[in-house]
């Protein structure tokens, strides 16, 4: 019984690991030695072996620091950000949206619209000559913020990764607070509860979990962004808004420093990799 | 129709043991009922059976044949789900077809067993709705057409009747048993409820943390359990338990005071000064007998054609049980002379053995 | 439904007919969307009719995306691919592509009709990576009206000059845009933004285009290049740390904290910049010359003259466009053919006046003054002001114009001080150049 | 007890304006005469205008939006289905049988946090001898890897939810592995696949680099293939072709995402939940 199931298991494994195998595998198998070489555009099949010679020129590059700084705070401030909207809007709009279903399609649309594209049209919608939102506010107030200036361009990005991303969260809670059985709500409101206490002492206990995988899956998604920003600023002025991604991107296409690309992702990798270990290893720790 | 032979079987799970050597023999035919408390592993024992666990060690015969290593697929037996677990993106009809179609049984023999199925469970209206259109009653009607489709060699139940209401829980206990007397399957059935135990089992297989207590007939575990566990088990109200000292063929209680009754008659001599517990069932205390406890009455309560009598001896705390033919006149306050035949006792060591 | 499986079926039928008549052998990946590829096309046409090119060796055009088309063709040549046989180069990016392209010897007359410098920016190590194309440099764009205006009025003289004398140390006197210094672009710049002077007809004097990328610091470099500044002296010394890119540096800066281009500038690129020009509000800029036709289009009044002087004198960065052999291409000498064909002068008139600007010699310029007269001052600046910096055309070229833009843009942005990106760049370009 | 919604109107109405100002925007420009995008940048047109769209729509020999759009719902297609054939199995091995948790699990579902872009030279170079370079199985495949971690994530959630009983119920019914896992695990994780199918077909349809890297004519996807608009004739961006393209872009997978917005508010997000 034990060999039959462990040959079923290595069936059932097959597929995937096969498919990773033959797309990922000879490019896995050539990073790594990228990663441990010295190797730059031109020398491509002719890697030297430098020991970790890349990883130590990645761990003392400041601009990797940055990145990882950038990608650390644009990705907590986004994901609590967009967590606190989609809550509020879901335990808001959950009557409406219980009442008339179609509105949840509506409010869905900017997260599937292509990040690059998102991107795109913000750079035409922040244009102080040619976008919309500048013009109205030059026309109200006579004046506008300098969007994409030095000053604000952090806040900008941030709060167009939000609101792309906002939806997302909404759509969680929304499934998370329909599926409290309605006797819950009805027993506090017996008891004496008013909204406010309901939601603090019922609802929000209970959409607790769902709250630290939106809060997870959201920075996942804001630590490694890409698309919008780099179409939008670029790495921004100074460098100012690189990611971990676009750092990678440009350590390996602009600068052609191949080695300590792949080194960078590597590390990155291997960094994802434990938190999400140890996010497993706490989870299954909290319940058992 | 078969038989079953477990031969000690044990199944650990990590560091724990959930089913410890356990042999049984249930004949072809039998309606066999695994009782305990929960986690006392007889869930465990009955999906061994089934084959949705796999033994640490042991044998497992279905009709003679060695079955122990074989997939739950291949061992032809059919189970009914506490939860039913119906196929709920499937009809009615499909759900009962499943196993025959998996067997790939021509299609006029599968129309055949459903419409007989659907006739002796009365599902004829049902067949093309879906589970989630279903009462519960009619949830477990199909789980049970499901299984008797496949003309297994054991059913298998596993708390078939614990999510459904009381009222209906009597009426499909009449038809699970009506249904074996009629298609005479072996049954192996497990719950927690001893009466569905009392009333269903030709057999009763005892369980307490993995392991068999006492297996018998029902009458055999009421009048003569082995220990004070099947005693307390099995019988409803529950037996009342009093610890005695043995003094001159006396029993003395040694909770409540300056009380003691006659030691029955027992083949084992209880040695003087033996530390006892004595069991004496609600059904045997009565208003005659040539023993007694003195009581004062806590509540009574008429269930019509009898008197159930809780009552307590003074100077305790400890409640008793009295089940009498007639007991309008009792009330609360009242002094309540408890009489029994000092036969009726029985008498249990410190650990917990019958002493006979 | 129906008109779209009518239009799908119409334009496979048209494809079809395209493929049978041009049985295309040589593939050419040129530069998209611009005048470039309207010329390539239109030279394309003539070479493939001709009788003496055999069926293989006709040209077929291949044009990708303008988003990301470096970084592509970066990947296709290290990958060594094969889906097409010339490709496109630019000045400084020859020593990058260099070892996966194949030096090419170019037709007689091609000395004559382009001359030394054009063909120079398409060389690497001496040898000639390809045809020279396209020529890519600077000129300065005004608004006559709002100069003309300028300068017919006393008031506004006297406002400019108290401008000029409170920012700069100094009074000025507006002068036309062809006699400018970069003192004089800053100060009319400054006198054209709201925020200095709340009486100017636009709200920036100027538009900076400051987004960290590499094609911003060739636009900037005429700058520093006038008064003297260079990457690096004869020795290989990197002299980026010097007084010219200071004085540069630091005067667009006071253009930047005075509010004299659009503080989202340091985000700005060519599209954002011409925008910005095109709406009215900006009074001059320094733009590539490809941007002319756009910026004409939007504000009529518009002069172009070459980028302002400064000390050494004029100067505009030039960087040569060209089409170039790659060394895994599959039909080698029907390609080598194709460009030996596009530096005569017959190709070359004709890529001319289907809108290309090639950069040709005074001669062969002056046959097609009546057509493209613009050609002709593209000419002019290029022998007269043009200028690759010392190491323009290394390998790591596209490298060091990266991390200057990094540098410079977060000295503008006020992310740095002028020392650190000073430094910064000249330990970045040590580590590039050496 | 009749909920007030008025207020909820209007937050309702609030939010979508806010969040989907940029498409809004855009749909509005590409709806103006390339001289009025440089002269009114309002939301009001003047003079409405289809121009932008007929040169959208409008093919020529190098652009053809209509191949574009084919490209993109094949290769889209292929990633989209593809994650899902190869997760499915294991997902149900991850959670029934505690395959592959310890490292395959973690492995796969990091790969969402990888910049994919870094295997770009070695992916190149792999393609160009297998004959999959500007082809749209080859760009699928990609898109396939870039699916793979949010697929495997839904259906290990959706399998888990799946009640172990109706499977042993089925193991009764003497169903085999392959039968439990067609017959009942599958159409138990319909929806879970459904919404699978929707984000990873909305997902590969928007993704660029790859498109960029692995296509140069006859694959090229349409986010690609809009990028080819934005300077179409020598000048500089022309804003309102580039919405208008955009805005072609963005329709599919739109239309796709609000006819089956059931499918994806019901669903995949629940199973998310259980993470």
């Amino acid at each position: 019984m034990a060999s039959r199931q462990h040959r079923e298991n290595a069936l059932l494994a097959s597929p995937l690991v096969l498919f990773l195998l033959l797309i990922l595998g000879f490019p896995t198998v050539l990073s790594l030695i990228y990663g441990f070489s010295e190797t730059s555009f031109e020398t491509l099949m002719q890697p030297q072996f430098s020991g970790l010679q890349n990883f130590r020129d990645v761990l003392g590059d400041p601009t990797f620091w940055q990145a990882a700084g950038f990608s650390l705070r644009f990705g907590l401030i986004t994901a609590v950000l967009q967590c606190a909207l989609g809550l509020a809007l879901a335990v808001y709009l959950a009557p409406l949206v219980r009442a008339h279903p179609w509105t949840v399609a509506i409010l869905i649309i900017p997260m599937i619209v292509a990040p690059a594209m998102m991107g795109l049209m913000y750079r035409l919608v922040l244009h102080e000559f040619a976008g919309p939102l500048p013009h109205y506010l030059y026309q109200w107030f006579g004046w506008s913020p300098s969007f994409l200036g030095p000053a604000h361009v952090f806040k900008t990005v941030v709060l167009a990764e939000t609101l792309q991303w906002t939806p997302f969260a909404f759509l969680l809670f929304l499934t998370a607070y329909q599926s409290i059985p309605s006797e819950l709500r009805e027993a506090a409101s017996v008891d004496g509860a008013r909204p406010l206490r309901l939601f603090w002492k019922i609802e929000w206990p209970l959409m607790l979990p769902t709250v630290f995988v939106a809060l997870f899956i959201r920075f996942i998604d804001g630590f490694r962004v890409f698309d919008n920003i780099y179409t939008l600023v670029g790495s921004g002025p100074g460098g100012s808004t690189t990611s971990m991604s676009i750092y990678i991107y440009e350590t390996f296409l602009r600068r052609g420093e191949i080695g300590k690309a792949m080194a960078a992702a590597i590390l990155l990798f291997l960094t994802a990799f434990l938190l999400l270990a140890l996010g497993q290893w706490l989870t299954r720790r909290r319940r058992p | 129709m078969a038989s079953l032979h477990l031969e000690h079987l044990t199944k650990t799970f990590g560091n724990q043991t959930v089913t410890r050597n356990v042999s049984l023999s249930v004949e072809d035919g039998a309606f066999c009922v695994f009782v305990g408390p929960s986690g006392c592993g007889k869930s465990t024992l009955l999906r061994l059976i089934a084959g949705l666990e796999e033994a640490s060690s042991g044998r497992i015969m279905v009709a003679d044949r060695d079955v122990t290593k074989v997939p739950a697929y291949d061992r032809d037996l059919a189970m009914v789900f506490q939860s039913y677990a119906l196929y709920p993106h499937m009809t009615v009809r499909d759900n009962i077809a499943f196993s025959l179609r998996t067997a790939k049984r021509p299609e006029d023999e599968v129309a055949a067993k459903i419409a007989e199925a659907a006739r002796i469970l009365k599902l004829e209206d049902l067949l093309d709705r879906k589970p989630a259109q279903l009462s519960g009653g009619q949830r477990q009607r199909v789980a049970i057409g499901r299984a008797i489709v496949k003309q297994p060699k054991l059913f298998l139940f596993d708390e078939p009747l614990s999510n459904l209401d009381a009222e209906l829980r009597v009426h499909m206990r009449v038809e699970i048993a009506r249904l074996h007397r009629d298609l005479g399957t072996t049954v192996i059935y497990v719950t927690h409820d001893q009466v569905e135990a009392m009333t269903l089992a030709t057999k009763i297989v005892v369980l307490r943390a993995g392991e068999v207590e006492q297996v018998g007939s029902p009458l055999q575990l009421f009048d003569d359990p082995d220990n004070i566990f099947v005693a307390g088990f099995i019988g409803s109200p529950q037996m009342n338990f009093f610890k005695a000292k043995h003094q001159g063929g006396r029993l003395f209680a040694t909770d409540f005071p300056d009380q003691s009754c006659q030691a029955p008659a027992l083949s084992a001599a209880l040695a003087e000064g033996q530390d006892v517990t004595v069991g004496l069932r609600p059904q045997f205390m009565g208003l005659e007998g040539n023993a007694s406890l003195e009581l004062m009455i806590e509540v009574v309560e008429h269930l019509g054609s009898e008197t159930l009598v809780h009552a307590r001896p003074p100077g305790s705390a400890q409640m008793m049980t009295a089940l009498v033919a007639d007991g309008r006149n009792l009330a609360p306050g009242q002094a309540f002379v408890a009489r029994f035949d000092p036969d009726r006792l029985m008498v249990f060591d410190a650990t917990g053995k019958r002493l006979r | 439904m129906k008109i779209r499986h009518n239009l799908r079926a119409g334009v496979a039928a048209l494809a079809l007919v395209a493929a049978g008549s041009v049985q295309a052998e040589v593939t050419v990946l040129g530069w998209p969307g611009g005048p470039e590829e309207a010329a390539l096309r239109a030279v394309t046409e003539i070479y493939n009719a001709k009788a003496d090119v055999a069926e293989e060796n006709k040209v077929e055009l291949l044009f990708t995306s303008r988003d990301g088309f470096f970084d592509k063709l970066q990947v296709d040549l290290a990958a060594g691919s094969t889906a097409f046989d010339l490709n496109l180069i630019a000045t400084y990016s020859i020593g990058r592509y260099a070892p996966y392209m194949e030096p090419v010897t170019l037709s007689d007359q091609a000395g004559t009709v382009f001359g030394d410098t054009v063909l120079k920016t398409m060389q690497f190590d001496g040898k000639q990576y390809g045809v020279p194309t396209d020529l890519s440099l600077h000129f300065l764009y005004y608004r006559t009206d709002l100069i003309d205006a300028l300068l017919a009025d006393d008031a506004a003289k006297a406002k400019y000059s108290e401008i000029a004398q409170q920012h700069l140390g100094k009074a000025m006197e507006p002068k036309a845009p062809a006699d400018w210094t970069w003192e004089d672009f800053v100060a009319n710049a400054l006198y054209f933004s709201q925020s200095v002077n709340p009486d100017s007809p636009t709200r920036y004097g100027t538009v900076i285009q400051a987004k960290n990328l590499l094609f911003n610091m060739m636009v900037f470099h005429s700058w520093p290049r006038s008064y003297g500044g260079n990457w690096m002296d004869d020795a290989g010394n990197i002299t980026v740390d010097s007084e010219a890119f200071r004085t540069a540096l630091s005067q667009a800066k006071l253009l930047f904290d005075l509010g004299a281009t659009p503080p989202d500038s340091t985000s700005y690129e060519y599209a954002e910049a011409n925008a910005a020009y095109a709406s009215g509000q900006v009074a001059a800029m320094v733009q590539w010359n490809a941007a002319a036709g756009e910026l004409t289009a939007a504000q009529a009044a518009t002069g172009t003259t070459a980028p302002p002087a400064g000390p050494e004198g004029k100067f505009t960065h030039i960087h040569g466009l060209g089409l170039g052999l790659n060394k895994a291409a599959e039909n080698k000498d029907g390609a080598i053919a194709f460009l030996q064909w596009l530096s005569t002068e017959e190709a070359a008139l004709a890529y001319a006046k289907a809108g290309g600007a090639p950069g040709l010699a005074a001669d062969t310029a002056a046959k097609l003054a009546a057509d493209r007269p613009d050609l002709v001052q593209v000419g002019d600046y290029a022998s007269n002001f043009g200028f690759v910096m010392n190491g323009g055309t290394s390998e790591k070229a596209l490298s060091v114009y990266e991390a200057q833009a990094k540098e410079f843009t977060g000295f503008w942005a006020g992310t740095q001080d002028l020392d650190t990106a000073l430094k910064n760049a000249t330990a970045a370009m040590s580590e590039l150049l050496k | 007890m009749k909920p007030r919604l008025t207020l909820r109107w209007i937050v309702f109405a609030v939010a979508v304006f806010v969040m989907n100002f940029p498409v809004i925007s855009t749909l509005v420009t590409a709806f103006k005469s390339p001289g009025e995008v440089s002269r009114n940048p309002s939301l009001w047109i003047e003079t409405p205008t289809f121009e932008n769209f007929a040169t959208v729509l409008t093919t020529s020999d190098r652009l053809n939006i209509y191949n574009y759009l084919w490209n993109s719902t094949v290769a889209a297609g292929i990633g989209a289905v593809l994650p899902i054939v190869v997760a499915f199995p294991l997902a149900w091995a991850i959670v029934r049988r505690g395959v592959g948790r310890a490292i395959l699990f973690p492995l796969v579902v990091n790969l969402r946090a990888l910049p994919l872009i870094i295997f770009a030279i070695p992916i190149y170079m792999m393609f160009s001898v297998a004959g999959l370079l500007d082809t749209r199985l080859g760009l699928g495949l990609i898109l396939a890897v870039v699916n793979l971690p949010l697929a495997l994530m839904l259906l290990v959630n959706a399998v888990a939810e799946i009640p172990h009983e109706i499977e042993e119920a089925a193991h009764m019914d003497g169903a085999r592995l392959p039968r439990l896992l067609f017959r009942i695990v599958l159409p138990l994780c319909r929806p879970a696949l459904i919404t699978t199918f929707i984000f990873g077909f909305i997902t590969a349809w928007n993704e660029f680099l790859f498109g960029l890297m692995l296509t140069t004519s006859k694959a090229v996807p349409m986010t690609v293939g809009a990028s080819f608009f934005f300077a179409t004739s020598g000048g500089g961006v022309q804003w309102g072709v580039a919405a208008a393209v955009m805005v072609v872009a963005a329709l599919p997978p739109l239309a796709l995402g609000l006819v089956m917005y059931r499918r994806i508010t019901g669903s995949l997000v629940a199973g998310a939940v259980k993470g």
